[in-house]
């Protein structure tokens, strides 16, 4: 018997490196429902966040206007204390929910991206702590540079 | 095959500050008509031991960089930044706290 | 002088001394002989591609007087750049308001005339340059705005022929002008400059809202 | 006198009155230039800088690039240049092909025959550019202002900065000339004038963030051309290096600190 599952684990394991069977991207948690929601309610709501509470904890770094939507950068701080996790959505994306931050501990609630954005729109934040979910947003106007050619 | 990463981790008052880049398509929907190709998975680990778990999207843009702040650390802490595609494509790279 | 404001004078004295001050870059005197010279070289140093054909290279009247002339051509040679222009013009007949909604399309787009450009393909390039409706705030300043254009200067005959005549060949009006000559050199065909006209004229256009 | 004068007003340009007003794009410049994946191009370079190929299955890292066989720090910053063994001014791009057909034995079809790449995959070019303008950072820019052909390369630069020519009459000046002009939402540095070209050539080469592509000065120069609706320049022709003179000379004096983010 042992011998037939070694043989199974080594077949496995030759199809894991050729990249035929899918390793782990089954097991990492990826919640589809959110990043396939087409509003950021519908997302929030995938990710068990229904409401969130204005707070001026959440700090939104990025500039006023981008000359290019390809790459809007975003820094994000969050002074609520014990925040556990910093959620990022670009309201009018055709899929808002743009990446989720869970932060535990040995690391602080920050995280700095570059977020695509089709059009100008506010950035919104929900960060959790203790429990209770925080918002802020803030406007980035997006504009198009160059020639157009 | 996985293009180059490349990070850099300093100590910066107080915590270590971690700047991560990552060779990666991220393309959308729209662009590949529904065959996107993006990272899904991040992960930070010191020793070994994961402190963030990013899930990220089509909506963070190509070639992606980001940046962390970790909790004190002190030279010589190994950082570990590992990502996972929805192709099934992995990448890491390490470096420790200059 | 206050002693703080001759630091960095002296600081860029010794740099001076080290490196050579950047050579004065302004625009060079050119006789007839340096534009044979750079002609020569665009004939050896580029090729054609696409529709950009390497007849592009040689220069009319105009591009030979401007540049004789730094842009800055005395009157009566302006003048008769000018008049030769305006004769290259097709008028045609009737009204030549056209259709402001395709008019602001060709507006907003840049391509057209370039070698990744099909022929006949593109727009005007206006925003590039100019303001023109309202709602557009990514709008270019190398052309005067021409908001509410059709609102002051009214849209009878003579102003429908001047706009047309100024995207078809901005040099009949101005010998220098850095405006594209739109319709000379087959960008923009007949309809698609009155559909511009309509952009500037039509008291519907958002322009004259 | 008159040099003491000219570097007096030189360094009266410096102070901060005369600083521009800030644009309403500086922070968006700054962050994304503060978290560009630009070094990812570098890493690149380096690679292929030590890549044995060609019919000698040679590497690049004997190539003379103007400070002596295999000098990479400050190199960058001291082209375009006079180079003896060709008897010619040439920039960066230029040098790099000559040193692929004689190091590693190449055609030069062959190793010209993708000089621009995409984001897909970048070309060599861009690549090897990316990793050797990283090594100037911190140089001041000075290319070769004493060789009689590197004189005659900034001239002819400039005429042809100057020369309207082609289907829309535009020469570079046509944008690049008179301060404060926009194309859109774009700011057009008047590139004639050594503090507009300054913090230009001091970031190009550059990564472009709206297309996610690396491009060097030999594809700014081409797709400008190309904007400009004139025929396509040839890859390292005198023509594409003298503008790359003219323009790297005019901005002749600032520190050098690219490879560049843009948008």
């Amino acid at each position: 018997m042992m011998q037939k599952r070694r043989g199974l684990l080594h077949a496995a394991g030759a199809l894991l490196l050729a990249g035929l069977l899918k390793p782990m991207a089954a097991l990492a948690a990826w919640n589809k429902a959110a990043f396939s929601s087409k509003t950021s309610a519908e997302a929030l709501k995938s990710l068990g966040t229904p409401s969130a509470e204005a707070s001026g904890g959440i700090l939104i770094e990025a500039p006023q206007i981008a000359e290019n939507g390809a790459v809007v950068p975003i820094e994000v701080t969050s002074n609520i204390p014990g925040t556990t996790s910093i959620v990022v959505l670009v309201e009018k994306n055709p899929y808002p929910l743009v990446a989720k931050f869970e932060f535990s501990e040995g690391a602080l609630p920050f995280v700095k991206i570059n977020a695509k954005m089709g059009e100008t729109s506010d950035v919104r934040v929900i960060a959790a702590a203790g429990g209770k979910h925080y918002q802020a947003t803030k406007e980035i106007k997006v504009t198009i540079g160059g020639c157009g050619g | 095959m996985a293009g180059p990463m490349k990070m850099r981790a300093t100590l910066a008052g107080g915590y270590t500050d971690v700047r991560v880049l990552m060779t990666h398509p991220m393309t959308t929907e729209q662009q590949t008509k529904g065959q996107p190709h993006f990272i899904q998975n991040l992960t930070v680990k010191v020793n070994g031991k994961t402190v963030i778990e990013g899930e990220i999207s089509q909506a963070v843009s190509r070639n992606p960089v980001f940046s962390f702040r970790l909790k004190g650390g002190a030279k010589g802490d190994q950082i570990e930044v590992s990502w996972l595609d929805n192709k099934g494509d992995t990448n890491k790279t390490e470096t420790a706290v200059a | 002088m206050n002693r703080l404001l001759l630091l960095p004078i002296a600081a860029a004295l010794v740099s001076c001394a080290a490196t050579a001050p950047a050579p004065a870059g302004g625009r060079p005197k050119v006789g007839a002989a340096d534009l044979d010279q750079v002609t020569a070289v665009l004939r050896r140093d580029f090729h054609e591609r696409g529709q950009a054909k390497m007849s592009r290279v040689e220069l009319d009247e105009v591009q030979r007087t401007c540049n004789l002339h730094g842009d800055n051509p005395p009157p009566e040679v302006a003048k008769r750049i000018e008049d030769a222009q305006l004769k290259t013009i097709r008028f045609p007949a009737g009204s030549l308001i056209g259709n402001w909604k395709a008019g602001e399309k060709l507006a907003q787009n840049g391509r057209g005339a370039m070698w990744s450009d099909k022929p006949g393909d593109g727009g005007g390039s206006c925003y590039n340059c100019h303001q023109i409706s309202p709602q557009e705030t990514s709008h270019g300043t190398l052309g005067p705005s021409l908001l509410g254009f059709g609102k002051k200067r009214g849209n009878g005959p003579d102003m429908q022929r001047y706009a047309y005549g100024k995207i078809y060949n901005a040099k009949a009006y101005n010998a220098c002008s850095q405006m594209p000559r739109m319709g000379h050199s087959g960008t923009l065909d007949e309809q698609e400059i009155k559909d511009l006209v309509g952009l500037l004229l039509d008291p519907e256009s958002p322009v004259n809202k | 006198m008159k040099r003491i004068l000219a570097c007096a007003l030189l360094a009266l340009a410096f102070t901060p009155a005369a600083a521009q007003e800030k644009s309403p794009f500086a922070d968006y410049q700054r962050m994304t230039a503060e978290g560009s994946p630009v070094e990812l191009f570098e890493l690149g370079g380096e690679e292929l800088w030590k890549k044995k190929q060609g019919p000698n299955s040679a590497s690049l890292e004997r190539c003379d690039l103007g400070q002596g066989p295999g000098v990479l720090k400050g190199a960058y910053a001291a082209l375009p240049r006079y180079f003896k063994d060709v008897d010619r001014v040439m920039d960066l791009e230029t040098r790099l092909l000559h040193c692929m057909t004689t190091l590693q034995g190449r055609s030069a079809a062959e190793a010209a025959k993708r000089v621009y790449g995409n984001a897909d995959s970048p070309s060599e070019m861009e690549y090897l550019s990316a990793y050797i303008a990283a090594q100037s950072r911190g140089t001041k820019i000075a290319p070769g202002r004493s060789h009689p052909k590197e004189l005659a390369a900034y001239e002819l630069g400039r005429k042809l900065f100057f020369h309207r020519a082609g289907a829309w009459d535009f020469s570079c000046a046509s944008c690049h000339g008179e301060d404060d002009k926009r194309i859109r939402m774009s700011e057009l540095p008047v590139l004639s004038k050594p503090e507009f070209a300054r913090p230009v050539m001091a970031t190009w080469p550059a990564y472009r963030v709206s297309n996610s592509q690396f491009k060097t000065m030999q594809w700014r120069i081409n797709d400008c051309y190309r904007q400009m609706r004139m025929p396509e320049p040839v890859f390292g022709s005198e023509a594409t290096v003298a503008m790359n003179m003219f323009l790297t000379a005019t901005a002749q004096g600032e520190t050098y600190r690219g490879p560049g983010t843009k948008r």
